[in-house]
């Protein structure tokens, strides 16, 4: 039988089958990753060399507990999401090609933080860009995905060409193409080198984490792929983005001068306010999804930022308690974002809708999603009980402990990104509370969310694990201690050799005084609001037996659906007090009877939120490289001996430089 | 600082209360002291509304005796109705009663809301009060005077 | 900690939920002195909260588990708080759980389950409350967060009991300008928080000016009084809070005796009724503010504590 | 006074001259403005009488007394009359930056002062010194203030602030200036004030307020 046509629904097939064929893969290439990463950490460094698969240099991989802690997290979100794809494939009769790609893209993943060497690092991450590409573009059909897929396309491969000059100018300085090599030489490299090297490996790495103003492409292609693929690039392939920033720049190129971490910071912070103003004025589900993403690697990379410039200015304890929360808060953002997505992914499956305005009423139709959806924002908005919390408070910690005599880049960067840090989680919970009190509670505002089914097991059960690893991060963060020790170990440059925070039962911060319990305060809180439960029972038996009751209606007699705040009526407060940065367009026009201008026949209200550092600062890019494409059409005339000069003079030149 | 003095000129500007009258009705919840109203017109000249505003103002100031008005029936004891029950009203104020939670009381405020007034057997009113839910507590005048309706209030608290 | 300390923490949660209607009876009670009335008196809160529970509890239809539990997450959370912060004595058993930042958090996740409830009725008042509220909290997290920080920065703590035993140890700190710019930064935020003028009119009975009471008008009998009373327990808990960090004298050590205890009482007592009469007697002079100038209170706050950081910083830098 | 006390008094004089330009900053009614300045000046004025009773030194005081006459009650009185005679003027009209983002821009020039001062303060760490970055931030404040606002009023207010923050970091890095030059510089500014009376006087006869975007039409 022919391939079928990507995306379409193809109805002589056993789709049934081949989802759990492919579903299982992904399960099992990510079990693997995951005993693999695990046993790295625990264990020894593996290295693997295979000479003949690619000629000269030959494909090398060498995993340190580094990149296992990558490799382990990209396992453990691939089993969630091959068990969730199972139900999801099947319902949405996937076509063939995605559900081949889908673990190819795993498989690329997995090996990018295994890599060994320049060249095998840049040939796997050409197979995860390209992989994921191919899943976004799964449901082609669509316009919007047309054009988020070329968008990120363009992206993506303008962040490698970046990497692949910065890999490549690094090895030619480095003398060598493994990174042991280039660790060796690394002391060596002139300052000029690191500078390019770090720059150019900022702009790759930060495009792929979706730091700004390099984030366009994220929120355009993460909605828009099909949502196990989401979870998988928000919860995963953003992480490579911070790892390659980890392993080339704080751990190769070693501790860069003072600027480098302040320039992390700063990015990170931009991001981090960015993304979470977007997400919280955002009306798509998955799209809030996607610039809290953006938010999120915000924060971590503020952190790094941290941990460098604090161990740059001699406090390595406060630098490994920046590095520990960075490290922690990827892994707990890993769990809460592909939980959010696969939730996101069965609400979408269930109602063919993504638009928060459309949605509601989700919590009696399907309870289970909704409680999973409500864990994911739990941890997303960095409250106590929430995945987020533990490595926030970490964040605040190393933040407020940095030395602050006679340093006054510290003293002027700390202050300012703790009001940026706060700002973000404060509208972080601002951004979760919409998307589940409009998405999930109250009454369906249309007949599709009405109609709304729970679903099924298979796609619960992806969730489940990932909801379990969400309350791991909750309460008991201690069991990641031993992991970090063994990762933060690894980056002496980073305080490593300081002892890093101890995430006991109560985490402890060693050298500052600060502790917290995030299982007992749970187990506290739980047992206060039971006791405020009884307190409420107080002279229960002179209270009439209780009743149900219509809405209070202010006398009118019922309310309809279309009477309950929506997503963007919900967010129009903080739009209109964040005016100056969103810039939205909005425009009302009345309609007035033609008897008089009394009478107002019907007003319409239409807002409309672009991207505004898309609007500004991609617009004239686009612009100058068309002209560009101009002025070069103009050389191609079509004449085959033009060509032939052209080659002819090229000739000439490499012979002159060559010489 | 003009304020301060202000304050101290008036200082307390309250009607003297007279002694608690006896209560006829026993307090909903047997909670004395402890009355929240909902306040509902159902038809009213505003003339009742007036007084009821006054009844609250510091000059009679009615919170003393432990009645205050509240934005919402669920959070009520009590449903303060003015005037005639018109037919567009009726239903609002059926359920506006059915929206206060048990146990509750129902006040009318006025002649119209006692006995229809000079609206009685107008073509656009159902009737008194009394006729669409039940009343306890009667307050009789055109408009009453707020003495009158903080001493029908304190007949419910009871203080 | 001891025995006593644990007894000590009991007796804050205790004298919280016994205290705190008449805390807002209280102010009720200046304010309406204030305004030339005689007022109902500064048990009135608890005349009404009795009353309410002996009411009929009443499940608006359509509505969920949400709005069911969240008057007890309010109430839960505040009542945790009660036990954490220093409020008699230092020896709190959960003082090493939860810091400054644990605080703040469990004080936000109470606002996100009254937020929540509020959208959970799907009434426009409903939702119209909880997008406010959500609003102002997000707009106050920075202040609060900056002011914990520089709170923090002369005992390198940001545990509580740390920063109040410094504050005793070295009571010159009391009246540097980071510590006084901080005070002011954080009774704004709280004014914010529990919803008091010139941020939101806690007696108004328009909905469109509402923001707290929005969010709780389907709430009826002993869930209402649940709300009620968390509100209360929030605002004297808050006040509480603040007095012990700039003023902690009185307050009895880590391991307490019953003298030190009773003391710790007095002293909180009296502090937290000198704080709460001063507020009421400053809103009688203050209307409610348009619900878009509110930013610029938060924003000004949002400044006095990046001040104060700044402030403690250079100061912190020479002793 | 001891050491403490001393150090610990100077702060506050420097925390309440810096928060009460940041006042400013924020509210709009012209005469709680002109309050505000003299609360300032009153700060800037407790500043060398501290220094004086620290030092034991009567020059010093005497320059504080006439500080305390001329900043917090002549100018002050000065400026209140104008603001009684300006009709419906009483408020600052909207500024060319709105509150929220002017209190955030006076956020970023103290940090920004707090960090260009710690080279003097590393210099000669004393108590006076460590709080001229306080003095300096009001100094930014106050240029801040003369731009962005638009009542000539509000001007010779933000004028004013520039004097005091000028005279506070004086006094704080070298404990106070010669007596004869601090009284010039104060009469100096009280000149000032006295012809931008005249001034705005003027000007609401010639346009009928004080809005200066009006001298726009002086142009042609």
């Amino acid at each position: 039988m022919l391939p079928a046509p990507v995306g379409g629904p193809v109805p002589e097939r056993h789709v049934g089958a081949e989802a759990a064929l492919s579903g299982g893969l992904t399960s099992l290439l990510g079990a693997a990753g995951l005993a693999l990463g695990l046993s790295v950490i625990f264990g020894d460094p593996r290295h693997l060399r295979i000479g003949w698969l690619l000629p000269l240099v030959g494909v090398s991989f060498d995993l340190d507990p580094l990149g296992g802690v990558f490799v382990a997290a990209t396992g453990a979100v691939s089993v969630a999401v091959g068990v969730y794809s199972v139900g999801y494939a099947k319902r949405g009769r996937w076509a063939r090609l995605p559900m081949v790609t889908l673990p190819l893209f795993v498989a690329g993943l997995l090996l990018v933080p295994a890599a060994g060497s320049v060249t095998t690092f840049l040939l796997s991450w050409e197979l995860m860009a390209a992989t994921s590409l191919v899943l976004v573009l799964s449901e082609h059909r669509r316009d919007a995905v047309r054009s988020a897929g070329a968008f990120y396309a363009v992206m993506t491969q303008l962040g490698f060409v970046a990497i692949l000059l910065a890999l490549v100018i690094l090895a030619a300085a480095g003398g060598g193409d493994t990174f042991a090599t280039i660790a060796a030489h690394a002391p060596g490299l002139t300052s000029g080198t690191r500078t390019t090297v770090f720059l150019l490996t900022l702009v790759g790495f930060g495009s792929k984490a979706g730091l700004l103003p390099l984030h366009a492409w994220l929120p355009k292609a993460h909605p828009e792929a099909p949502s196990p693929v989401s979870a998988l690039m928000s919860a995963a392939m953003v992480n490579m983005g911070i790892y390659g920033i980890i392993r080339i720049d704080l751990q190769l190129l070693g501790p860069g001068p003072h600027w480098w971490g302040l320039t992390l910071m700063i990015f990170g912070a931009l991001s981090a306010v960015f993304g979470v103003l977007q997400a919280s004025v955002a009306t798509d589900l998955k799209q809030l999804l996607a610039y809290s993403t953006t938010e999120n690697m915000g924060l971590v990379t503020l952190a790094l930022g941290a941990a460098a410039l604090l161990s740059s200015s001699g406090a390595p304890a406060v630098a490994a308690i920046a590095m520990t929360a960075a490290l922690l808060h990827l892994l707990s953002h890993a769990a809460f974002k592909s939980l959010g997505f696969l939730a996101a992914g069965s609400v979408l499956s269930a109602t063919g809708l993504r638009d928060l305005d459309k949605l509601g009423g989700l919590a009696r139709r399907m309870p289970a999603t909704t409680v999973l959806f409500g864990i994911a924002a739990l941890g997303a908005s960095g409250l106590p009980l929430g995945a987020g919390f533990a490595s926030e408070w970490l964040l605040f910690q190393s933040l407020i402990h940095s030395p602050h005599d006679s340093n006054t880049v510290l003293a002027l960067a700390m202050p300012l990104s703790v009001g940026a840090v706060a700002l973000t989680t404060g509208l972080g919970i601002a951004a979760m509370v919409k998307a589940f009190g409009v998405g999930f509670l109250a009454r369906p505002r249309t007949a599709a969310a009405g109609a709304a089914r729970e679903a099924p097991a298979s796609m619960l059960a992806g969730m489940s694990l990932a909801a379990a690893a969400c309350t791991v991060f909750a309460v008991a963060p201690v069991l990641l201690g031993p992991t970090l020790r063994h990762v933060l170990g690894e980056l002496p440059t980073l305080g490593g050799s300081a002892e890093g925070p101890a995430l006991g039962t109560i985490l402890r911060l060693p050298g500052v005084a600060g502790s917290i319990s995030p299982g007992l305060l749970a187990a506290a809180l739980v047992i206060a609001i039971l006791l405020a439960v009884g307190i409420a029972r107080w002279s229960t038996r002179h209270r009439p037996p209780a009743t149900e009751t219509a809405l209070w209606a202010c006398g009118a007699d019922a309310l309809g659906p279309r009477m309950q705040y929506t997503a963007t009526s919900f967010a129009e407060p903080l739009q209109r007090v964040f005016d100056d940065i969103l810039r939205p367009d909005t425009d009302v026009e009345i309609t007035h009877f033609a008897e008089s201008q009394y009478l107002v026949e019907k007003v319409t209200y239409r807002t409309r939120l672009d991207d505004p550092v898309e609007q500004r600062f991609y617009t004239p890019v686009v612009r100058a490289v068309r002209m560009w494409a101009q002025l070069v059409r103009r050389a191609h005339n079509g004449s085959i001996h033009l060509y032939l000069t052209y080659g002819a003079l090229w000739m000439l030149i490499v012979l002159l430089v060559a010489k | 600082m003009s304020w301060l003095a202000k304050i101290r000129r008036v200082g307390r500007m309250v009607e003297p209360a007279g002694e608690a009258p006896e209560v006829t009705v026993a307090p909903p919840t047997g909670v004395t002291g402890s009355l929240q109203l909902r306040h509902v017109d159902s038809g009213s000249c505003n003339g009742c509304e007036l007084e009821i505003a006054g009844a609250f103002s510091p000059v009679y100031d009615a919170e003393r005796f432990g009645a205050r008005l509240v934005a919402s029936p669920r959070h009520a004891d009590a449903v303060l109705a003015t005037g005639v029950v018109t037919h567009n009203m009726r239903q609002p104020l059926l359920n506006t009663l059915n929206a206060v939670p048990e146990p509750r009381l129902v006040i009318a405020v006025g002649d119209c809301a006692c006995n229809g007034g000079v609206f009685t057997k107008g073509y656009g009113v159902v009737g008194p009060v009394g006729d669409v839910i039940p009343v306890d507590v009667h307050v009789p005048g055109c408009p009453p005077t707020p003495p009158q309706i903080i001493a029908a209030l304190r007949t419910v608290t009871g203080r | 900690m001891s025995a006593l300390g644990g007894a000590a923490a009991a007796l804050q949660v205790v004298g919280v939920l016994a205290g705190a209607p008449l805390v807002v009876g209280g102010m009720r009670q200046v304010r309406a002195r204030l305004e030339g009335r005689t007022g109902g008196g500064i048990a009135q809160p608890w005349r009404d909260l009795r009353k309410q529970l002996r009411k009929q509890q009443i499940t608006p239809r359509g509505t969920t588990v949400v709005f069911a539990l969240a008057p007890a997450v309010v109430a839960g959370s505040t009542l945790l708080i009660a036990a954490i912060v220093p409020l008699i004595a230092l020896g709190s058993p959960l003082d090493s759980v939860a810091d400054l930042f644990g605080v703040v958090g469990l004080l936000f996740l109470g606002t996100v389950a009254l937020t929540l409830a509020g959208l959970d009725t799907g009434t426009a008042f409903g939702g119209m409350g909880s997008s406010r509220e959500i609003t102002i909290a997000a707009l106050v997290e920075p202040t609060i967060l900056l002011a914990v920080f520089a709170l923090s920065v002369p005992g390198h703590s940001a545990n509580l009991a740390a920063i109040v035993t410094g504050t005793t140890h070295n009571p010159g700190q009391v009246l540097t300008p980071g510590s006084l710019l901080a005070f002011v930064a954080l009774i704004i935020v709280i004014i914010a928080e529990t919803g008091r003028l010139p941020v939101d009119n806690p007696t108004t009975h328009l909905e469109l000016t509402m923001i707290h009471e929005a969010m709780i008008l389907e709430y009826a009998g002993p869930k209402l009084a649940l709300v009620e009373w968390a509100s209360a327990m929030r605002l004297t808990v808050l006040l509480a809070l603040v007095a012990n960090l700039f003023l902690p004298w009185g307050i009895a050590g880590a391991d307490p005796s019953l003298l030190t205890i009773v003391l710790g009482v007095a002293a909180i007592t009296i502090k937290v009724v000198v704080l709460a009469s001063l507020l009421a007697a400053g809103e009688v002079f203050i209307a409610k503010l348009r619900l878009f100038r509110v930013p610029e209170l938060l924003a000004g706050s949002f400044l006095l504590a990046l001040l104060a950081v700044t402030a403690s910083y250079v100061l912190a830098a020479s002793n | 006074m001891t050491q403490t006390t001393y150090t610990g008094a100077l702060d506050l004089a420097a925390g309440a001259f810096l928060l009460a330009a940041v006042l400013i900053v924020w509210r709009r009614e012209l005469r709680a403005i002109v309050r505000l300045l003299a609360w300032q000046g009153t700060a800037l004025a407790a500043i060398p009488l501290i220094e004086g009773v620290q030092q034991r030194d009567a020059a010093l005081i005497t320059v504080g007394v006439i500080v305390l006459l001329l900043k917090a009650l002549a100018l002050p009185v000065l400026l209140g009359r104008v603001v009684g005679t300006e009709v419906g003027e009483r408020r600052e009209s909207t500024p060319l930056v709105n509150t929220t983002a002017s209190l955030l821009i006076t956020a970023g020039l103290t940090v920004l002062a707090y960090a260009v001062t710690r080279p003097i303060i590393a210099l000669d760490p004393t108590a006076a010194t460590r709080a001229v970055p306080a003095s300096f931030a009001v100094i930014l404040i106050a240029i801040f203030v003369m731009v962005s606002r638009r009542r000539a009023l509000s001007q010779a207010v933000g004028f004013l602030m520039l004097d005091n923050g000028i005279a506070a970091t004086a006094f704080l890095i070298t404990a106070g200036v010669p007596l004869i030059v601090e009284l010039g510089a104060s009469l100096d500014a009280l000149f000032a004030v006295l012809v931008l009376g005249v001034l705005t006087g003027r000007m609401r006869r010639a346009f009928g307020d004080t809005d200066l975007d009006q001298l726009r039409e002086l142009r042609d």
